[in-house]
């Protein structure tokens, strides 16, 4: 972990509580409740110069070795000038998957939040157009969740087949 | 009018037709054959004697085409208005070759073949001695338009909507610099009879080398009327798929296949008979009058046939080398730069021609020396031209209304 | 003021899924004042095959072959950025001499990226013939590919902790030959189009995206560079060996078509010149990691005439065994082609990814589209969408 | 097409031609979606030349093009496209599945992807290969080009004169059908 990377972790606990930093292949990771994550991000960005939001995704740990959560959910920061990244997590279970949109920092939430709604069912508040991105709107589970079988439920064999003659 | 005049026009109709279909169904294997070149390719080479092995580098290609669109099932979709869908092709295709009624191809046969009813000598043009044959072909070749405007109209398809709106705006909007160039050569020439105009370049000189100005418009004007590459913009395939002729298939798709084609060769026929002498070949070799042997006329037609394939060659050139336009470049070069050019070229046309009179300057002299300030005419308008306009189009976004209807 | 998109005199246009100019399939469902485009809804998903769910089912050496499919214009670089994700999971320095295979492949494949991705923008606004040029040096790149390891397209090179096997000198010679012959080409290509007025007049001012756009937005790769944004995961962030090599980032202020257009030019060149640097200075040495960290194959050699080798062998092959991975999570990133291409993926402890997420930078760009095509005309849309290289595998996965 | 004759030399010659003139000019309908799709570009760019064999006239209008090579995986979303492409393109048309992904859904067993369009179209002819080699999809289309002359006019749809289809089948589009909504 950099200077600067310990600094702003230092920082983020200091002034958020019920925040945990930690460390695996000198890349930081922070642990934030939900009802922080907004004004965490925001205070990445704006204070703390963390410019870049690289990607959200979200993990199920259902079926994971010794997880208490169901999900949990992933931003990768970037601080564009120095090259540093921090990952923020939260934790989420059901029946409330709900947490704030970050489209108000950053235009490219929008959707990767789609993305991850569509993916895991996972409802962003505040979320300006929050529909299924991937999936056809008719499609009824979340694939990614572990609960999902990999070939599915039988969608994709649910067509009309053409024979020759009836076109 | 005798029975023996109708027999000739008839039968030169039926040869002027004839070749052209082939010459047109050609031109595609050509075409493919050109690209192939240019792109480090083979190009079709299998396709050769029906139902043989034998391959002729794949002359039977046309044929295989030809016949297998007219074979092909003729769909008609449900939504189309039917009766425009099918008059659109055949409306543009009577255009297209209607044209080529008063275009010479060739000069004149010799002696009089002796069929009763007919005393002049042959002229190798459907129509003879129609003094008004430049202002003929325009007005059938704006036809044309009808047919590309009711077939994307009747298509009941956005794509093909487009592609009819944009083309009809194209050929109108190029119309203008077609005529603009061309009137600096009707203005030189003195007659609108394609024929004169010819004999006139063989005497004189080429309008080409004395009207480069009007030479540049016209040709530009030409690539666009014909609708090729970097003014194919009704049927660009990135963009709207097939254009015009997204919906058609069997018969209508080839009656506009074969259009494109044919407006290519009166493109390149008129090139060649208004700015490049037509039959005329320099050094003596077909001649400078009317007077012709049997020899000198047909080395006439295959002269005016090379010119031709020449520049319908250059235009396959250009249409795969270059990018095409955006709509509202095409416009703004018909409109903006080249109504303009042509009108400096119309305007120095007559008064370089006045001024010479005046000098008395004649003959030899007098041409190199309109050839001399027209070259200068050109440099210098064109210098202008890319001074005042250093871009042909404003690529920044309009995201509000009242920015566009600043720009309207 | 009543704003543009509330007029009634708005038409739609669906283009796509299946048009000439998505390449692939994405639809844009645009809506139109004549030409001009006063919004645009992308709609993806058309190609959605659930890359993500297979991750969870295959194992980290089996999954390469799906990274394959995933960016399938630059199949290598997909396959160098899934295993430096797993590598960092699993903490495996690398050898020399394999950093220097994957810095080569990589850099070839961004070649091959680009070369498609000019390609095919030059395709868009009508130049054919340039698409193919670009195309026949493609086959070039396929061909030492092909000799490298077998596969012309779809390669699958890479292993965890090394290569699948070591580059053979005819390999060597091929690219040497590549590399003299590549330059001579690009120029060719340069000038039929870059300082073409047509193509210039078509693209200089068009789909402009600024600096601040650009972080805010998430852009990466060549698109945020030619917005000013000088950032370059290869020197950023140096992984594999790319600290030995000499080479520029190539950047632009203007943020337009052909600002993109051109930085993907000069990344050609400033490949050619780190492939050359690598190939010249390719070190000695083993190319996968020692048998002490079990997660290769050994030396047929070692697994006939020694038991570990023999253990190892067996331990990888034998399914529910392989290697053991960290119950951690970790993302790692390569500059791709395209841009930023990361993999986050969780590890717990079997040979299974638990979680295989893939960072696609096709799919941050494509959200570009409708900010960057708003107020220009419909045939701009497919300058924009060759611009961003949008590849639809990529962006759907 | 009248073929109560079948022994007519005549009929069969023009049958023959007819044939001739259609495998000789396939023009393809590129339904590319993914990696085939490149390796389709590849046929027809400059090293492997599809137009030595005049199938390079790629068509973007199915209307226009007699070859629809599906080059690619199909997912649920795209399937009701490709038929309705299908449905739009004239006889006599052929179709071929390129690649693993199209035929039998190739490595994409997962919730998404088809697993083979011939479940849902009729295919005239499988290329295999993860993606085919274009050496393959160019056997594939003289393959197919032998297929199309020994075929012959097989049931001479073409010359039928059809209503147009006005309501294209009733595709449930995007995968569900209302017992399945039910079902969940």
């Amino acid at each position: 972990m950099s200077e600067l990377v310990k600094n702003v972790t230092a920082a983020l606990t200091a002034r958020f509580d019920g925040c945990t930093v930690s460390e695996f292949r000198g890349e930081a990771r922070v642990r934030v409740p939900r009802h922080h994550l907004l004004p965490v991000l925001q205070f990445l960005q704006q204070e703390q110069g963390f410019d870049l939001l690289v990607d959200i995704t979200c993990v199920d740990y259902l079926v994971y070795r010794d997880a208490t959560d169901r999900f949990g959910l992933v931003y990768l920061l970037c601080h564009t000038e120095s090259s540093q990244r921090v990952t923020i997590r939260v934790t989420l279970n059901e029946p409330d998957l709900h947490v704030p949109s970050a489209t108000p920092l950053w235009e490219a939430a929008n959707w990767l939040e789609r993305e991850v709604y569509d993916m895991f069912g996972i409802e962003f508040t505040g979320h300006p157009d929050l529909r299924r991105i991937l999936l056809p709107p008719e499609f009824a589970a979340f694939p990614l969740r572990k609960d999902y079988p990999l070939q599915g439920r039988g969608e994709r064999h649910n067509f009309v087949p053409l024979a020759r003659d009836a076109s | 009018m005798t029975l023996a005049a109708v027999g000739e026009a008839l039968i030169k109709s039926v040869i002027v037709l004839g070749g052209l279909a082939t010459g047109a169904a050609y031109l595609v294997l050509l075409e493919r054959k050109m690209a192939a070149w240019v792109q480090d390719r083979l190009g079709p080479n299998r396709v050769g004697i029906p139902l043989t092995r034998i391959r002729l580098s794949g002359l039977g290609q046309p044929m295989a085409d030809g016949v297998k669109i007219l074979l092909k099932e003729d769909v008609t979709p449900a939504q189309v208005d039917r009766g425009l869908f099918t008059l659109a092709p055949i409306i543009i295709l009577v255009a297209a070759f209607a044209a080529f009624a008063v275009i010479p191809f060739g000069s004149v046969l010799p002696t009089n073949l002796g069929v009763a009813g007919i005393e002049e000598p042959i002229r190798l043009v459907i129509v003879p001695g129609m003094n008004a044959g430049v202002l003929y072909v325009f007005a059938v070749s704006g036809i044309a338009v009808y047919g590309v405007i009711l077939g994307g109209w009747a298509s009941n398809n956005k794509y093909s909507f487009l592609g009819g709106l944009r083309s009809s705006a194209q050929l109108v909007a190029y119309e203008l610099p077609l005529g603009l160039g061309l009137l600096g050569v009707v203005a030189a020439a003195g007659s609108l009879d394609l024929e004169t105009i010819i004999t006139r370049q063989a005497s004189g000189g080429w309008n080409a080398l004395l009207q480069p100005l009007g030479f540049l418009v016209f040709v530009v004007a030409a690539f666009a009327e014909a609708a090729r590459l970097p003014f194919d913009l009704p049927e660009c395939e990135q963009e709207l798929v097939g254009g015009y002729h997204t919906e058609y298939s069997g018969v209508r798709l080839l009656l506009f296949l074969l259009t494109e084609f044919l407006h290519m060769i009166t493109g390149a026929l008129l090139i060649v008979i208004l700015f490049l002498g037509g039959w005329h070949f320099p050094f003596g070799v077909t001649g400078w009058t009317d007077e012709v042997g049997w020899v000198g006329a047909i080395v006439r037609v295959a002269v005016l046939a090379a010119k031709v394939l020449l520049v319908i060659l250059v235009f396959m050139l250009v249409r795969w080398s270059w990018p095409r336009f955006r709509y509202d470049q095409l416009m703004t070069l018909a409109w903006k730069i080249m109504l303009p050019l042509g009108l400096v070229n119309f305007v120095a046309v007559i008064v370089l021609d006045q001024v010479l009179t005046l000098w008395g300057a004649r003959g030899w002299s007098g041409q190199l020396l309109l050839a001399a300030a027209s070259w200068g005419v050109c440099v210098v308008s064109l210098l202008v031209m890319a001074l005042a306009a250093p871009s042909i189009s404003d690529n920044r976004a309009r995201r509000t209304r009242a920015a566009w209807d600043e720009l309207v | 003021m009543a704003t543009a998109s509330q007029q009634d005199y708005l038409w739609t246009l669906n283009f796509g899924p299946q048009h000439p100019a998505t390449h692939t399939t994405l639809r844009i469902l645009l809506t139109l004042d004549g030409e001009r485009v006063v919004d645009a809804v992308p709609d993806i998903g058309y190609l959605h095959s659930g890359f993500e769910k297979i991750g969870e089912h295959l194992d980290y050496n089996q999954y390469v072959t799906v990274t394959d499919r995933m960016n399938y214009i630059s199949p290598m670089a997909n396959n160098v950025a899934w295993h430096h994700a797993v590598e960092k999971l699993l903490g495996i320095e690398l050898t020399p001499r394999c950093q220097y295979l994957r810095v080569i492949i990589a850099e070839l494949a961004r070649i091959s990226d680009h070369l498609l991705c000019v390609g095919a923008m030059g395709l868009d606004v009508g130049a054919f013939t340039f698409f193919l040029y670009g195309f026949y040096e493609r086959e070039r790149i396929y061909d030492i590919f092909e000799a490298l390891c077998g596969a012309r397209f779809t390669n699958s090179y890479t292993r965890v902790g090394g290569v699948m096997h070591d580059i053979t000198p005819g390999t060597v010679e091929k690219i040497r030959d590549f590399l003299a012959r590549f330059p001579a080409t690009l120029e060719d290509m340069e000038r039929l189009l870059t300082r073409n007025r047509i193509f210039v007049d078509r693209t200089q001012g068009v789909g402009v995206l600024t600096r601040e756009e650009a972080i805010n937005r998430g852009a990466s790769g060549p698109v945020a560079r030619a917005s000013g944004v000088t950032r370059d995961l290869r020197k950023d962030e140096p992984y594999l060996a790319y600290r030995d090599f000499d080479f520029q980032v190539c950047c632009s202020r203007a943020g337009d078509c052909y600002a993109r257009y051109l930085v993907r030019i000069h990344e050609m060149r400033e490949s050619l010149r780190i492939v050359h640097q690598a190939l010249e200075n390719l070190p000695a040495g083993p190319v996968n990691v020692g048998i002490d960290r079990r997660v290769n194959l050994p030396d047929k050699s070692r697994v006939y005439q020694t038991i570990e080798g023999t253990i190892t062998h067996f331990e990888l092959v034998m399914s529910n065994r392989g290697f053991t991975v960290p119950c951690e999570e970790a993302y790692g990133a390569v500059e791709a082609p395209n841009g930023e291409l990361g993999f986050y993926v969780v590890g717990d402890g079997s040979n299974v990814a638990y979680r295989a997420r893939c960072r696609p930078p096709s799919f941050v760009h494509f959200a570009l589209f409708p900010h960057l095509i708003r107020g220009h005309t419909l045939s701009d849309v497919v300058a924009v969408l060759g611009s961003l290289n949008i590849i639809a595998a990529e962006l759907d996965r | 097409m009248a073929l109560e004759v079948p022994e007519n030399v005549l009929v069969t010659k023009l049958d023959a031609l007819a044939s001739w003139c259609r495998k000789n000019s396939l023009w393809p309908m590129p339904f590319a979606t993914a990696c085939c799709g490149i390796e389709l570009m590849a046929t027809g760019a400059s090293r492997h030349d599809l137009a030595r064999f005049g199938a390079e006239a790629m068509r973007f209008s199915p209307r226009q093009s007699d070859l629809m090579i599906v080059a690619g995986r199909v997912v649920m979303k795209m399937l009701p496209v490709l038929q309705r492409i299908w449905q739009q393109m004239g006889e006599p048309k052929w179709c071929m599945s390129m690649g693993a992904c199209a035929s039998t859904g190739g490595v994409f067993d997962t919730y998404a992807v088809v697993q083979g369009i011939d479940r849902f179209l009729p295919v005239d002819m499988y290329v295999p290969g993860c993606p085919p080699r274009p050496e393959q999809l160019l056997q594939a289309v003289i393959d197919l080009q032998d297929k199309i002359q020994r075929e012959g006019t097989v049931s001479g749809r073409e010359f039928e004169r059809r209503e147009p289809v006005r309501a294209l089948l009733q595709l449930p589009i995007l995968g569900q059908t209302p017992e399945m909504r039910a079902r969940r």
